[in-house]
């Protein structure tokens, strides 16, 4: 699969058929991929497909100008979608080329699971609905489902729906819906007061890097309402109301964008769980409307189409 | 802390200028009370509401938030209160699943001749803010 | 060289609760698998299993994520202002590694230069640093080419090295000295101690294996200052947001920001990062709009402008805004991409 | 530059901690153009009413209490001291605020900050003054202090521009120049109108038509950073040298002492360093920096 991408993201290149490819190379660290930008087409023989290429790449196709050629993941080509569906991007500027995902290994899981960090572990090898990892020479079996991301365990659409080249058959993704919106389901059987409560603890953490905002797709503003000084809807400083209103209107504002990648809570340093709160979105969005984001380049963006009668009952 | 007797809340209403800003000055010509505890901002549309003032308001300390606009078909701009509802809502239910709870910010449908309705919508908001009690939602410390 | 001596590690307890009748003790806490500096609970000292560093650097000790300035408010006779009360507790650091360390000596050149700072300074001035030698460099390391070694530092007041059932105690300021004589816990090291701690400190070195050449770095980066292509390059995998600066141990850009409430208003600073494109920007210009230009502020400023300014190079080697970044931006590989 | 020294810098602190202001009052507000005000400000301590004194060229930071804070340099010249003055566009946060102010209004300020002009580097040279649009305040300071020490210095040019002439800063000012035989003023404008009876070209384009000599001249130059680009070139070619050309900058700033960065053009601050610059000390860095 890999030796096929490198062949057509040169030919890509080559043919003249598109600027920029976008795509994975392995990074400086272990485990660890990074993103490679490139218009030079020696730079390909780099690109790479493993179990840790866990970046969504659609963030960088709206600052980019001219045609990309993007690997995506499932989960990315529905971002993809989703911008253009946004007009954001134009569907003739990209080549898709998609990868069927078997999900997406979250090194943080390796670590709380093994009580060491990512660079004391020696393999982490992926085996169908197995990861084995080699620590000090002993290797250990663990179930896939236990060390993929969580938003992975709810993947509705492993295989781009959308792409211009697929480079590989379907593989199947171990599933389990249930473990990944376990967070949610304890936030939900909690008293309200205490959700909050909950909220409150972890934005006191927030220490503003936007790394969230940054590193999102749907969050494609040029300017962003923090950075508005007039009027100064929230102070940019690190306090956790001004940290939880930012997270709060962010969600509304992505919401019917948001495709559950869970990118900004891979990105988070101080492990705040966003995804809890994009993935309820993302819900309240679906049973609310019965609209997932970024299936459907042709459908309208959930915000700016209505039906004459829906969401009764909410409003006096 | 202010004392129990002598707390009142504080509603900060949003309406629309085409029907629930009428509909709550026929009210006040018609000489049906509505209570004092509400603050109306004049919106050109119940659209033009974003969440974000939601949220301002709940952080300067308003007990509960109204959105009020006109009845869907009847929008001045033809779809500026479809588009609001769409909004309302998903904030509405994202908001009482982080923990605040739903009676803090209601919406409704006011036309310029419903008078008595925005009485009625005013004084029964009122009524469960009083019941929940004053906001604490961005209150340091607990 | 100072006479050293040594404690066992199961007195270290007893010695933190001597410490902290006087000062409030600071240790690396685990959290979720992740130590971060806390007061310590008063309890135990198992917070050393597993202490790799933490993930916040020390300078939020001393200069905080966000701070209030002063107060200021209004009646009929104008505008009253109120300093913040600064706080006067004296703390100790328990367990500071050597890189972080260095971190405050290097921030201490920007906080005293020309005006004292009257915020981080009298924090600094009211703590003792305690360090530790690092045995579990990790893969993102780099200090030794920045001339630290990992278990050996003089920017702290004591320095401990793990010897196996003991810790040397090592004093190295004067301050440190005076707080060794006190402890009833510690005895005299033997000459074969100091020949152990020795070895653990070489061994440390060693396990650093990640390098960078820092070598004429500095006219490399003058040379490469409009090499536009480069800077483009460097940059392209960038999100700019401001993990690394944030995670940085030496990053101590700030933003100042006023608040008024019902005429009670307070000014305070917060940590700010030039990785954003609105940390530069004015009303009618902007002078790094371009991701490139940021980065390569954040680059020079650390391998060029410093040293230049400092004669030292801000940066510890600590690894932190490798392993934190979300897109694996490498410090490193862009030094050595530097066009000779 | 001129750098003040440490003893002289801790002078005028608040408590001692640099980062807090003292109270000023409003005394007085001129509007220049539709967008630009100079207030008049004293402070409200009459102690520090009696001893404050500052350069030409530094600048102070000045306070809404609420809003926030912003540098501007002092605008009027030490050599006329009953009051102090200010002078800004209204642009953003802090210069919306301070426009909605009136006479009597308290605002805060913290300074004098950064270097000033090398008065005696440029006694007994001829002086050119370059500036455009609002750029003219802190030559404005300088100019009022050659002009009261007139005997010190040599030939003056003043060459200044604005958009319009409804953009002209200080006309009162330029009237006055323009009558003081000692100086030679040139008035332009991108762009006249009916009544507009001077100069009309980019201020680059007049300060090439003028051409002053370079000979035992220092070129001043202050204006939209676009204007300094363009002016540089021009007296390079009429023979002034990177020492002979000084500019005074303006950066977005938040400390005004040299810690917060944001200001810096190379490893030079601002605030700290500057603003008051030689040509030589910032061209490495000012084509892709400023």
């Amino acid at each position: 699969m890999e030796q096929k991408l490198r062949d057509g993201a040169k030919t890509l290149l080559e043919e003249g058929k598109v600027d920029y490819i976008i795509g994975f190379e392995p990074g400086s660290l272990k485990f660890t991929t990074t993103p490679l930008i490139t218009k030079n087409k020696d730079d390909v023989d780099r690109l790479v497909i493993n179990p840790f290429i866990k970046n969504n790449l659609s963030v960088f196709l709206t600052e980019l100008k001219g045609r990309v050629g993007i690997v995506a993941k499932g989960c990315d080509s529905r971002s993809i979608v989703s911008l253009i569906q946004d007009k954001q991007v134009a569907r003739e500027n990209i080549v898709i080329m998609g990868i069927p995902c078997p999900g997406i290994i979250d090194l943080k899981k390796v670590e709380l699971l093994l009580g060491r960090d990512r660079d004391e572990v020696d393999d982490i090898t992926r085996d169908g609905d197995k990861v084995v990892i080699t620590v000090e020479g002993k290797k250990t079996e663990f179930p896939t489902t236990k060390l993929l991301f969580d938003n992975c365990l709810s993947c509705e659409s492993p295989t781009p729906q959308e792409y211009d080249v697929l480079l590989d058959e379907t593989s199947p993704l171990v599933t389990d819906s249930a473990a990944s919106r376990e967070k949610i389901k304890t936030l939900e059987a909690m008293p309200q007061e205490q959700r909050w409560e909950f909220w409150k603890e972890k934005f006191d953490h927030c220490i503003r890097c936007y790394a969230c905002r940054n590193v999102c797709p749907a969050c494609f503003c040029k300017r962003c309402f923090v950075e508005e000084s007039q009027p100064q809807w929230v102070l940019p400083v690190p306090r956790w109301q001004d940290n939880l209103i930012f997270q709060v209107i962010r969600n509304i504002h992505v919401a019917g964008r948001c495709t559950d990648c869970g990118e900004c809570e891979r990105v988070c340093p101080v492990n705040i769980p966003l995804r809890s709160l994009t993935k309820r979105m993302y819900e309240i969005v679906d049973e609310l409307f019965q609209y997932k984001s970024g299936m459907d380049k042709e459908a309208p963006p959930l915000m700016s189409h209505y039906e004459q009668e829906e969401a009764e009952g909410l409003i006096r | 802390m202010e004392q129990e007797s002598e707390w009142e809340p504080k509603l900060l209403g949003f309406l629309c200028r085409w029907c629930s800003y009428a509909g709550a000055d026929l009210a006040g010509t018609s000489r049906k009370k509505y209570p004092a505890n509400i603050k109306i901002i004049k919106v050109p549309c119940s659209g033009r509401v974003d969440p974000l003032f939601i949220l301002k308001a709940l952080r300067m300390g308003y007990d509960g938030v109204l959105v009020s606009g006109c009845h869907p078909g009847d929008c001045h701009y033809q779809t500026g209160n479809y588009r609001a509802r769409r909004r309302i809502v998903i904030t509405k239910k994202f908001l009482e699943y982080m923990g605040v709870d739903p009676r803090r910010f209601q919406a409704s449908w006011v036309s310029a001749s419903e008078g008595v309705k925005f009485t009625e919508v005013a004084t029964e908001v009122t009524k469960e803010l009083s019941e929940i009690g004053a906001n604490q939602l961005f209150v340091d410390g607990k | 060289m100072a006479t050293s001596s040594k404690i066992n590690k199961g007195d270290l307890g007893e010695l933190l609760k001597k410490w902290s009748e006087e000062f409030t003790v600071f240790v690396p806490q685990q959290e979720d698998g992740k130590a971060i500096l806390a007061q310590w609970d008063g309890t135990d000292t198992s917070f050393l299993e597993g202490y790799r560093n933490t993930v916040k650097p020390s300078k939020a000790n001393f200069f905080p994520p966000m701070e209030e300035m002063f107060r200021f408010q209004k009646d009929s006779e104008g505008h009253h202002i109120e300093p913040t009360v600064s706080d006067k507790h004296k703390q100790l650091i328990f367990g500071i590694r050597p890189c972080d360390a260095k971190s405050l000596a290097i921030l201490d050149m920007t906080f005293k230069d020309l005006y004292e700072d009257p915020y981080y300074l009298p924090k600094r001035n009211n703590t003792i640093l305690v360090g530790l030698g690092c045995l579990r460099p990790y893969d993102s390391c780099f200090c030794t080419s920045l001339g630290i070694n990992p278990a050996e530092s003089t920017d702290v007041d004591v320095m401990l090295t793990d010897i196996g059932d003991q810790f040397l105690v090592e004093p190295i300021s004067e301050a440190g000295k005076e707080l060794v004589a006190k402890a009833s816990q510690l005895e005299k090291a033997t000459k074969a101690d100091e020949a152990k701690a020795k070895e653990v400190k070489e061994a440390s070195y060693q396990k650093v294996t990640r390098k960078i050449d820092t070598g004429g770095i500095k006219d490399k980066l003058l040379a490469s200052f409009n090499n536009q292509d480069f800077w483009e390059s460097i940059a392209a995998k960038c999100i700019s947001c401001g993990i690394c600066t944030f995670a940085c141990p030496t990053c101590y850009c700030f933003d100042i920001n006023d608040e008024l409430v019902k005429k009670q208003g307070a000014r305070f600073r917060s940590w700010d990062s030039c990785a954003f494109p609105i940390y530069t920007k004015m009303p009618m210009e902007n002078p790094r709009v371009e991701k490139w230009r940021r980065v390569r502020q954040k680059v020079c400023h650390k391998f060029e402008f410093y040293p230049m300014n400092f004669d030292t190079i801000a940066c510890t080697g600590c690894g932190r805004c490798i392993r934190f970044c979300l897109v694996n931006w490498d410090i490193t590989q862009t030094l050595d991409k530097l066009p000779v | 530059m001129t750098v003040a020294d440490t003893e002289q810098r801790r002078r005028f602190l608040a408590n001692g901690n640099v980062y807090l202001p003292h109270i000023a009052v409003i005394e007085k507000i001129i509007d220049e153009t539709p967008t630009v005000r100079t207030f008049h400000f004293n402070f409200k301590d009459e102690g520090l009413r009696q001893e404050f004194t500052f350069e030409s060229g530094q600048f102070g930071e000045y306070s809404v209490f609420g809003i926030g804070e912003a540098p501007f340099c002092i605008s009027s010249s030490p050599t006329r001291r009953d009051h102090l003055e200010f002078a800004l566009q209204r642009v953003g946060k802090v210069t919306n605020a301070l426009h909605r102010l009136g006479v009597g209004a308290e605002i805060g300020f913290r300074g004098p900050y950064g270097n000033s002009f090398p008065l005696d580097f440029l006694q007994g040279k001829n002086l050119v003054f370059v500036g455009g649009g609002i750029g003219l305040a802190p030559l404005r300071s300088l100019i009022w202090n050659v002009i009261d020490n007139k005997d010190k210095y040599e030939k003056i040019d003043i060459i200044y521009g604005a958009r319009s002439p409804s953009d002209l800063c200080f006309k009162y000012d330029l009237d006055s120049w323009g009558k003081d035989k000692a100086v030679n003023m040139v008035t332009t404008v991108d762009k006249g109108d009916e009544s507009w009876t001077g100069k009309v070209g980019f201020v680059p384009q007049i300060l090439e038509q003028v051409a002053p000599s370079a000979k035992n001249a220092v070129a001043i130059v202050c204006g939209p950073p676009i204007m300094i680009r363009f002016t540089f070139p021009v007296l390079e070619k009429l023979g002034f040298t990177p020492e002979q050309m000084i500019t005074t900058l303006e950066k977005r700033m938040k400390c005004g002492i040299g810690k917060c960065v944001r200001c810096n053009i190379g490893n030079l601050y601002v605030c700290r360093d500057g603003p008051v610059f030689t040509y030589a000390q910032i061209q490495n860095f000012i084509s892709s920096e400023y």
